[in-house]
């Protein structure tokens, strides 16, 4: 569902999204060191992997989105590595379209960055566990449910007739932000024991 | 549910392989067909145009004939019909949702009707002409795009003069892509031999999330490694400019010539 | 006779087609056995171990394990759980973040509850005489410990057969003694996969070799 | 004797404080030696290279290489560009999209010219039999080509003395063979840490032994 089709969103949220994402990769770029490409790389390329991994929910199975967990980890490095496997994916799949990738990236790497932010005032420096816990739920079903809300709002802003379904796209992400709450206190609990230098705690 | 399971290892492996194979199919084939002759860069700016071009029609026989010359580019692409098929069959299932509902919450004539509810005719023409662009966008990409080997598109995009860090970045996830799509089914099949299994409970959440952040914390270390590795053979910090780009022949200029005009063409029909 | 556990019959399998890596391969597993396997390098030892288990599917031949004609994938969960594989890279089979965790992996997928798995990881791991490892995190383990606790995650689901790929690498001569009476201590039926000839002469009573694709009996060195 | 050039006097050094990994490991490379350094899993074999380099800080004792004693960082890339580390695991080493631009690399980080780098990289790779190879994409060789286009990417930086990890790891038979031949057909001094007795007999003129955190001289096997 994060992946938009091209044709469905009109010309003026195009752009937004477009000029958005444009300045955020810019930005996040700007900011990254060389020397930092080769861990934001590779952990661009766990989220694309991981997002290949289907999860059954009742009787079907959705695909996890990752963007809180990715911006947890990456900060503001989220919007260039969102960027890259989103491109990928259109390229390698046919997911999403070509002209909506701004909309796409902004859709999915603004939500990852808020959630950077969040994480790191709950959890502060590690050192209260439950609080790293709490935060990474936060994070991980926020992520999903901001871009859920996003979706939504291009949707709705492209045409009234839209409105319906983006209701729809709401509902139907409550239980995958759920889901990736669950996730993303597993992970980054994992992490927290196993690594802490990752996520920025003393050892 | 344990069929969704199933299902799942399924789709995940297609999904890495896929990536991989999709990337690989490509380099041993040297009957290179004059669609990937054109340069990376020129490739990528035409399609980037076309499927804006695309994207702004709003006439149903404009798009029905960019159909047919997305059609055409697949086939001089030679890539396959069912590649092209499963392509178009992608679209997201939720985006299905949305055009079918589309009918219903477009006010206008009514077409005909289900359960009661009226379906308009200005809703069907919509979701039509949507379905329309986004598979012409995606047999275009398929034709221009995915026909090349990845580490191409990083190339074209350098020759866009797209932010160098971005390059470096797009090609090092390419990389280890493969990589970690190996460890990844490495895991999963130890998981297997201990009984594993795909279910709808905690214990496979907490599993998997495990795996994910075993991987993460994996690839963190091999991101040192790389690290290491770079600084051994004498990075300071900058990466040295990449391979300079072979100038444009005859073929690009011809190519985005008639990719121009064609464009044009499309824009006269079908924007009103 | 012992009562058979295994047998494979004409089993073939490739990985791509032009390098078949087993080619009509036939062995046979009874009660009591402790089989080593040598071959050399990339001879498809690995491979054999992992077509055993339907870890990877052969393209001809037929699996029969603990009596059972095995096919289809869903034929397979029970002989994984009946047949212990020790993974040949202990990282790969680690993945929880502690130790008792990844112990209690197995179990739990067999539907023990949290207290009968933990009961069972205090034991095997005491077993092995790694009390106390409970709660440390397995990716800082040192190669042998990981090794160790490897081998307790298959002991674990307590299963009939051990199938185990070079148990040895990655050990120091201390720890592969303690290896040795681990296994020498332990009643199931065995095959062990590894390069090391001392190692196998210590703990094996019948030798096979893998080469060209096939397993032939072999004298005991 | 012949020139020293590498020399480890009493260092230590450790990821964690509970586990140090060397303790007051001495060690002298001479021209023309070809040491192989033997060593249970852990033993500290890799970080014992990467410590020669510079890529891990030793926490007490002393580096010297090419008859200067190296402290701060700054003083080590030019004893990377003049030892060159073949890593344990090719994946981490090859990290550009094509063989041709890995390999040139090194040479152009080193201030070469493009066509310098180009003609340097065009006859390492022949030197190593891999003409031809100069397009092809990096992440499809396979394990063996990777190790041999990564050691490419070593020699093309000229280094005068080679550090290497494991090079016939994920090597079949075969290609082992030819990284023997490569191997003894080089000038280098080398350090060459393996697991591969068979493999080491072949190329080595001096063993050195890796155990509780100390190098001690050993023989042959
Ligand atoms: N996933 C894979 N894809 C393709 N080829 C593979 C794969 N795994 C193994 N092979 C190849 O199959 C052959 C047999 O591999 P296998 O791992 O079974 O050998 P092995 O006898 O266990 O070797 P070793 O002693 O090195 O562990 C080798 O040539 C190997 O390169
Ligand atoms: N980045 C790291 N952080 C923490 N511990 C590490 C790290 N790298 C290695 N270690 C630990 O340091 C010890 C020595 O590791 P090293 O890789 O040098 O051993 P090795 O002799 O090369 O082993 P192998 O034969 O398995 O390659 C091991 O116990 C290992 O777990
Ligand atoms: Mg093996
Ligand atoms: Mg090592």
């Amino acid at each position: 569902m994060a992946h938009i089709p091209d044709g469905v969103l009109s010309a003026p949220v195009l752009i937004a999204g477009a000029a958005v994402s444009l300045a955020g990769c810019g930005y996040a770029l700007r900011r990254l060191d060389e020397e930092r490409i080769p861990e934001v790389a590779i952990l661009a390329a766990v989220f694309f992997v991981a997002s290949l991994v289907h999860f059954p929910v009742g009787p079907t199975s959705v695909h996890l989105i990752l963007n809180g967990l990715t911006g947890i980890l990456l900060g503001w490095a989220a919007f260039p590595a969102i960027a890259v496997a989103l491109l990928l994916q259109a390229v390698l799949f046919g997911f999403g379209g070509l002209v909506v990738l701004g909309v796409n990236i902004m859709n999915m790497a603004i939500p990852a960055v808020l959630c950077c932010y969040l994480f790191q005032a709950v959890a502060g420096n590690g050192a209260n566990r439950q609080r790293v816990l709490w935060g990474a739920g936060l994070a991980g079903g926020l992520g999903v449910l901001l871009t859920a809300i996003m979706v939504a709002a291009v949707l709705t802003l492209s045409g009234r007739e839209f409105f319906a379904a983006a209701k729809l796209v709401v509902v139907a992400h409550v239980p995958v932000a759920l889901i990736e709450a669950a996730f993303s206190v597993a992970v980054i609990g994992l992490l927290s024991r196993v690594k802490p230098s990752l996520l920025g705690f003393q050892a | 549910m344990s069929l969704a399971g199933e299902q799942t290892g399924a789709v995940n492996e297609c999904g890495c392989d896929g990536a991989v194979a999709l990337a690989g199919s490509r380099s041993g084939d040297d009957r290179r067909n004059f669609v990937q002759s054109v340069d990376p860069g020129i490739r990528l700016l035409v399609c980037a145009v076309f499927c804006l071009v695309v994207v702004s029609l709003n006439s149903l026989a404009a798009l029905s004939l960019a159909l047919g010359i997305a059609a055409l580019a697949v086939a001089a692409a030679r890539q396959s019909l069912g590649t092209a098929l499963r392509r178009m069959a992608a679209l997201d299932g939720f985006m299905l949702m949305v055009l079918a509902m589309l009918p219903f919450s477009t006010p206008g004539e009514p077409l005909f009707s289900v359960a009661g509810l009226p379906a308009s005719r200005e809703g069907a023409l919509l979701g039509t002409m949507i379905l329309l662009k986004a598979n012409v966008v995606v047999l275009m990409i398929l034709a221009l795009l995915s026909s090349m080997e990845p580490a191409l598109l990083g190339r074209a995009m350098n020759r866009l003069r797209l932010p160098n860090k971005f390059v470096l970045l797009f090609l090092f996830t390419l990389r280890y892509i493969d990589v970690l799509g190996r460890e990844y089914r490495r895991l999963r099949v130890a998981m297997k031999a201990r009984g594993f299994r795909m279910r709808c409970d905690l214990h496979t959440w907490r599993s998997v999330g495990y795996l994910v952040g075993m991987l993460l914390v994996r690839s963190i270390e091999r991101s040192e490694r790389i690290v290491a590795a770079m600084r051994c053979r004498g990075f300071n910090g900058t990466f040295p400019a990449l391979t300079e780009n072979a100038p444009l022949s005859w073929r690009d200029g011809a190519f985005a010539g008639a990719s121009v005009g064609v464009c044009l063409g499309l824009a006269l029909v079908g924007i009103q | 006779m012992s009562p058979e556990l295994l047998r494979l019959s004409g089993v073939s399998f490739a990985y791509d087609r032009e390098r078949p890596v087993l080619r009509g391969a036939d062995f046979v597993l009874h009660a009591g056995e402790r089989v080593a396997v040598t071959g050399p390098n990339g001879a498809g030892k690995t491979t054999f171990l992992h077509v055993m288990v339907g870890l990877a599917k052969p393209s001809a031949g037929t699996i029969e394990a603990f009596g059972k004609s095995r096919t289809s994938e869903g034929d397979f969960p029970e002989v994984r759980r009946r047949a212990g594989l020790l993974f040949q890279d202990a990282d790969d089979q680690l993945f929880c973040p502690t130790v008792a965790e990844d112990v209690a992996f197995g179990p739990l997928n067999l539907g023990k509850s949290r207290a009968e798995a933990r009961e069972i990881t205090r034991r095997t791991l005491a077993r092995l005489g790694l009390q106390g490892f409970e709660d440390r995190i397995t990716y800082k383990l040192s190669g042998g410990q990981k090794r160790l606790v490897a081998l307790a995650a298959v002991l674990a689901m307590e299963p009939e057969v051990l199938l185990l790929d070079e148990p040895t690498t990655a050990l120091d001569t201390e720890t592969e003694e303690r290896m040795v009476d681990i296994l020498n201590s332990l009643p199931q039926a065995m095959v062990i996969v590894s390069h090391d000839r001392d190692f196998l002469a210590k703990v094996a009573n019948r030798w096979v070799r893998l080469e060209n694709g096939a397993l032939r009996e072999a004298a005991s060195a």
